[in-house]
C-alpha cells in the first residue's frame, strides 16, 4: 500500500528517525524543532529536548513559533537562565545532537545564517549566528535539515558562520574538546553524509521517487553519491497522522493568538 | 533603591542620547512599553545590545534611535526577515546602522560576565567561525593550565539596561519567571536599570530558589500592563503570534512602518 | 540515565580508591549517610574537594580514607575547630594528609566552570593574599581587552560528585531546594554523581524555574532518608546543632573518635 | 543613669551603630553577624544582610549558628547558588560593606585565618580563607570585628589570608577594581581606624572605662591613638534589650536542636 505525502513530509519524518530514544537534542527552531518533536511524539518518547531559551526537557503539545514560546516554558522540566544554558548543558557536554537548520550549506557542511554577498556591503542580511556556532562545536554531533536547492547548497559559503568541516574539510582536525560535527544531512529529497576522510557531503540515501538528477540539479557543486546509494524508506501511516496533527493542533493554536 | 517612576520619567531619565542600552527579554517579557517610550522621547545614537533583536528594536531602528547595535541573532521568530534592520544596515535607512554581531553563546557569557564585574567572558567558542574576522571584539586567550585557546569577549556592560518583569512588592523587588534568558545578568550588567512590571503586590508570594531582584540593584521601576505585548508574561498573557506575523508585512514597506509608528507609539502616549 | 541503586550499590560502583571525590552541600544537605558508606567500604587515598570541610570530611579524613584535601574553609561552622583535620595535617595521623587551599570565591568559581566544561575559572580575586604562594594553582592572567590582572584556577572536575536532595522523581530528576550551594554544578562538573534523596515522589511539584537536575545528568540515586542528618533537609528536618557541638568534644581525641566511627558507622550499616 | 553591660556587649553594639541603614552587607559568621543583625534589629531596618551561603537579604530571628542555618533561606528574599553569590552580588559590586572577623590582624590590618606558624609545618592550623579574601578586596568597605588580645593583634600576621593594606601599607596602591577595604576595626576595648596616610591602624575611639594601657598590653605593636582620641557612647539601653533578647532566643533555639 502506498502513502500519500508530501517532500516537506518525507523530510521531516527522516530527520525525525534520526534521532535516537534517550539522547538529548539542543533543538533548532523550525524544521529541527518540528522534527525533534516528532521523534518525541513516535519512536523517541524519551528523547530529551532543549531549547536555547533554557527550557530544559520540554515536551511542547504544539509546536513553539518562536525559540521562547510560553508552550516551552510551561511542559518543561525546568527553565533555566540562558548563560547557564550555553555555559552548563551546551559547553558543559551535556548534549548528544545538536538538531540545526541553515540558510546556506556548502560541500564541507559549513552553514552560513549571516549573509549573502560580502559581509560590509550585504546583498541579503540574514539573522545571524545565534546558537548555532557553539551547538555545531559543543554538541556529540550534529544534524542539519533544510530543503535542497541550488541558492541553500552552495559550492562554498559566502560566510562560515557556523563550522561544518572548514573550508578545507579539516577544520576540526586536532582541535581538542570539539564534537563530530555534522554527521547527516537531512533535506526533502536525500539524506548526506560527510565522506569520512575528505568530510565532503556525500549522498548516501535517495528518498523514494527522487533522482539523482533531481538532487544534482539542486545542488551548487558536483555533489557526489555513496557507492552503496540507499532508498530512504517510506514514512509510515502513524508518523504521517501524528505529524499531521501536530501540524494542526500548532496552527490552530498560533491562529488563535 | 529602586525608585517607583512613570514609564516616561524612568525613561526620561535614564536613557540618554548616546547611551549604551540592552533591552533583554529572551522572546519572553520583552520590554515593548519601555521601548515604545523610547521612540516617544526621540532618543538617538543609542547603541542598542540585545541577543535577539526581535520587534522592538526593529521599532527603534526604524525610528531613528540606534546608532549602533549589538547582537547575536536578528530575526522575527518563526516568520523571517527584520526588514527594519536589513533597511538599515543594507540601504542606511532612515541611516546607516553598525552593527556588531556574535554568537548567543558569546552574547550570554558576555551578560554573566558584566554581573559578575569582570572585564571579559571565557568560553569555548567561536571555533571554525567567521565571526572574528568580522568582530574585533573577539579575541583568543590560551589556559594557563591546559594550553587551550578559549575564546574571550567584552563583557556587556550598559549605561542602562530595561527588562520586563512580572510584578514588584511595595519595596520593589522584583519576581521574574518562566523563560528568565538574560534578564537579570542585564540588570546587575548594568549602571542603572528600568524594570517595568506587570503590577505591584504587596506579597511576591514566590519560592526559596525564584529568580527575585532586589529593589536595591534596580534603578526604576514602572507600572506597564501588559508591557510585553506582542510578547508574552507568563502568568499573565499570551504571545501574540498573529502580530509577530502581522509585523512582517508592517515593517517591509517604509512608509507603512513609519505610518504604524505614528499611529501606534507616537499618538497614544505611554497607556496604549 | 540515573539507576536507582542501594547507597552501598552506588559508593561500590562509583567510589574507587584513588578517586577524586567532591562531596558538597553548603551546610544544608551535606550528603553523611553517602559519607558514612564511603567509611564502611574503606575507600582509601581519596582526593576530597569540599568548599567547607565540615564534620563530614573530619570523619572520613580521621577514618583514613584521604590522602588530600582540596577547600577554602575547613571548620566546625560556629563552634571551632576540625580536629581530626589539624590531627591529620598537623601530626600525620592516622597519616599524613596534603591539603591544597582556595578561597571560597575561587572554590565556587571552579565548580561553576567545571559545570561549564571550561577548564579554567576566572575571577578577580587573591588580590594581596598569600594564598598563590602556597597554592601553585593559583595562575594570573592578563584580560586582553583591559590588560587587568586577573586570578584563574583550574576548574573542579571530580571523578565522582556525591550530593543530597529532597527528592527525585521516578524517572530520577532530582529537585535541590533551599541553599542550593554548589550541589548542581557539583553533579555536572563530574564524570559521574551520586545523589541521595529523601524521598521518591510520583511528581516533584515543582515551580517553573527551580532547581532541578535532570536524571540523564546524574549516574545513580540513592534513598537516604535522614541521610543528610547532623546537617538538615529543608522542608524534611533541621539540622542538629547540638551535634555539631558534640562533635567538638568526640573529634578532640583519637579513641573517641575511632569508638564513635566504629559504633555510629562500621557496626550500623546503610540503615543506621 | 549608668545602664551595666559587658565588654562584648560594648563591641557588638558598637560594631551594629557602624552599619548604615540601607546599605548592603555580607555579613561573616559569628560576631559580625551578631552585629548586622543587631543593627537591623535596632537603628537599621532596612539593611540588606547577605551570607555566602547564598541567602539574599536575609532577616533571621535567630543567630546562625552556621554560615547556611535553614533560618537564613527560611528569612530571605531569595537564596541564590553559591557561585552566584560570589559572582554576581560580591564580585559584581553590590555590596557596600563585608564584615570580617578573624583570628589575627595586623598593623597594616591584613587579617589571617590560616594558620599560626610556618604554612607547612603549622603549630595550629586554622580553618582557612572561606570568602574573606574576596569579601575584603571586592566590598566597597570593609568593617572587621574581634576581641582584643595580643594573641590576634600582631605586628605582623603569619600568612596574609586576606588583604588589609598588605605588609607595607600599600598593598591596594594602584589596584584597579578594588574597595577601599578595612575603615574601622571595633574591639571589646577601642575602635581603630586605618592612618589615611600610611594605613597604619589608630585607635580613634576607646570604649568607656577602657584605658590606652589597656589597649596597648592588648596590642601586638607599638599603638598610635588618634590626635583627638574620643570615648565611644555607651550602648542604650534599647539596643541592650534587644542584643539580649536576640541572644537568648538564639540560645533557646539551638539548645532545642
Amino acid at each position: 500500500m502506498s502513502l500519500e505525502y508530501t517532500s516537506s513530509e518525507m523530510m521531516t519524518v527522516t530527520a525525525a528517525r534520526a534521532l535516537e530514544n534517550g539522547s538529548t537534542c539542543f533543538v533548532g527552531i523550525g524544521l529541527p524543532s518540528e522534527a525533534a518533536n516528532l521523534a518525541r511524539l513516535t519512536h523517541a518518547p524519551d528523547v530529551v529536548l532543549i531549547y536555547e531559551s533554557g527550557t530544559l526537557q520540554t515536551k511542547p503539545n504544539v509546536l513553539p513559533l518562536s525559540i521562547g514560546d510560553g508552550e516551552l516554558a510551561e511542559t518543561a522540566l525546568t527553565t533555566v537562565a540562558v548563560p547557564e544554558m550555553f555555559r552548563y548543558w551546551l559547553q558543559g557536554g551535556k548534549i548528544d545532537v545538536g538538531f540545526l537548520g541553515t540558510a546556506q550549506i556548502d560541500k564541507y557542511c559549513n552553514l552560513n545564517t549571516t549573509l549573502i554577498g560580502d559581509y560590509r556591503e550585504p546583498k541579503v542580511r540574514l539573522p545571524g549566528g545565534g546558537g548555532a556556532p557553539e551547538i555545531a562545536t559543543n554538541a556529540g554531533e550534529v544534524f542539519i535539515t533544510l530543503k535542497h536547492s541550488r541558492r541553500a547548497f552552495v559550492d562554498r559559503v559566502d560566510f562560515v558562520t557556523t563550522l561544518g568541516f572548514g573550508r578545507d574539510g579539516k577544520g576540526r582536525d586536532n582541535v581538542p574538546n570539539i564534537g563530530k560535527g555534522p554527521t547527516r544531512v537531512i533535506t526533502d529529497l536525500c539524506v548526506m553524509k560527510p565522506d569520512p576522510e575528505t568530510k565532503e557531503l556525500v549522498v548516501v540515501s535517495l528518498h523514494p521517487g527522487v533522482t539523482r538528477e533531481e538532487v544534482m540539479d539542486a545542488t551548487g557543486w558536483e555533489v557526489r553519491f555513496a557507492d552503496q546509494l540507499e532508498a530512504t524508506p517510506e514514512p509510515s501511516e502513524n508518523e504521517l497522522t501524528i505529524l499531521r496533527e501536530l501540524k494542526e493542533r500548532t496552527e490552530r493554536a498560533h491562529a488563535g493568538q | 533603591m529602586a525608585e517607583f517612576l512613570s514609564l516616561h520619567d524612568a525613561v526620561a531619565r535614564y536613557v540618554e542620547d548616546g547611551a549604551t542600552v540592552a533591552m533583554e527579554g529572551f522572546t519572553h517579557l520583552i520590554p515593548f512599553a519601555a521601548g515604545h517610550e523610547v521612540i516617544r522621547q526621540q532618543k538617538r545614537d543609542l547603541t542598542l545590545i540585545r541577543m535577539t533583536p526581535d520587534i522592538i528594536y526593529d521599532q527603534l531602528i526604524g525610528a531613528g534611535c540606534a546608532r549602533k547595535v549589538i547582537f547575536s541573532w536578528g530575526g522575527n521568530p518563526g516568520v523571517g526577515s527584520l526588514h527594519r534592520l536589513r533597511d538599515a544596515v543594507e540601504k542606511g535607512w532612515p541611516h546607516k546602522v553598525e552593527i556588531l554581531e556574535h554568537s548567543h553563546a558569546a552574547m550570554a557569557c558576555a551578560f554573566e560576565a558584566g554581573a559578575a564585574g569582570l572585564p571579559l567572558a571565557v568560553l569555548r567558542g567561536y571555533v571554525g567561525s567567521e565571526l572574528p574576522s568580522v568582530n574585533d571584539q573577539i579575541k583568543f586567550i590560551e589556559c594557563p593550565f591546559t594550553g587551550e585557546r578559549l575564546a574571550a569577549v567584552p563583557s556587556v556592560r550598559p549605561d542602562v539596561s530595561i527588562v520586563h518583569a512580572q510584578r514588584a512588592d511595595r519595596q520593589g523587588n522584583v519576581l521574574v519567571e518562566g523563560i528568565v534568558g538574560v534578564q537579570k545578568e542585564a540588570v546587575l550588567a548594568a549602571r542603572h536599570s528600568i524594570v517595568t512590571v506587570e503590577e505591584i503586590v504587596d506579597d511576591l508570594d514566590t519560592h526559596p530558589n525564584a529568580c527575585v531582584i532586589p529593589g536595591w540593584a534596580i534603578s526604576a521601576i514602572a507600572v506597564a500592563e501588559k508591557g510585553a505585548l506582542p510578547s508574552y508574561t507568563h502568568g499573565y498573557y499570551g504571545r501574540s503570534n498573529r502580530f509577530y506575523k502581522e509585523w512582517d508585512a508592517i515593517a517591509r514597506d517604509r512608509d507603512t512602518f513609519t505610518r504604524w509608528i505614528d499611529e501606534n507609539v507616537h499618538q497614544t502616549g505611554e497607556n496604549a
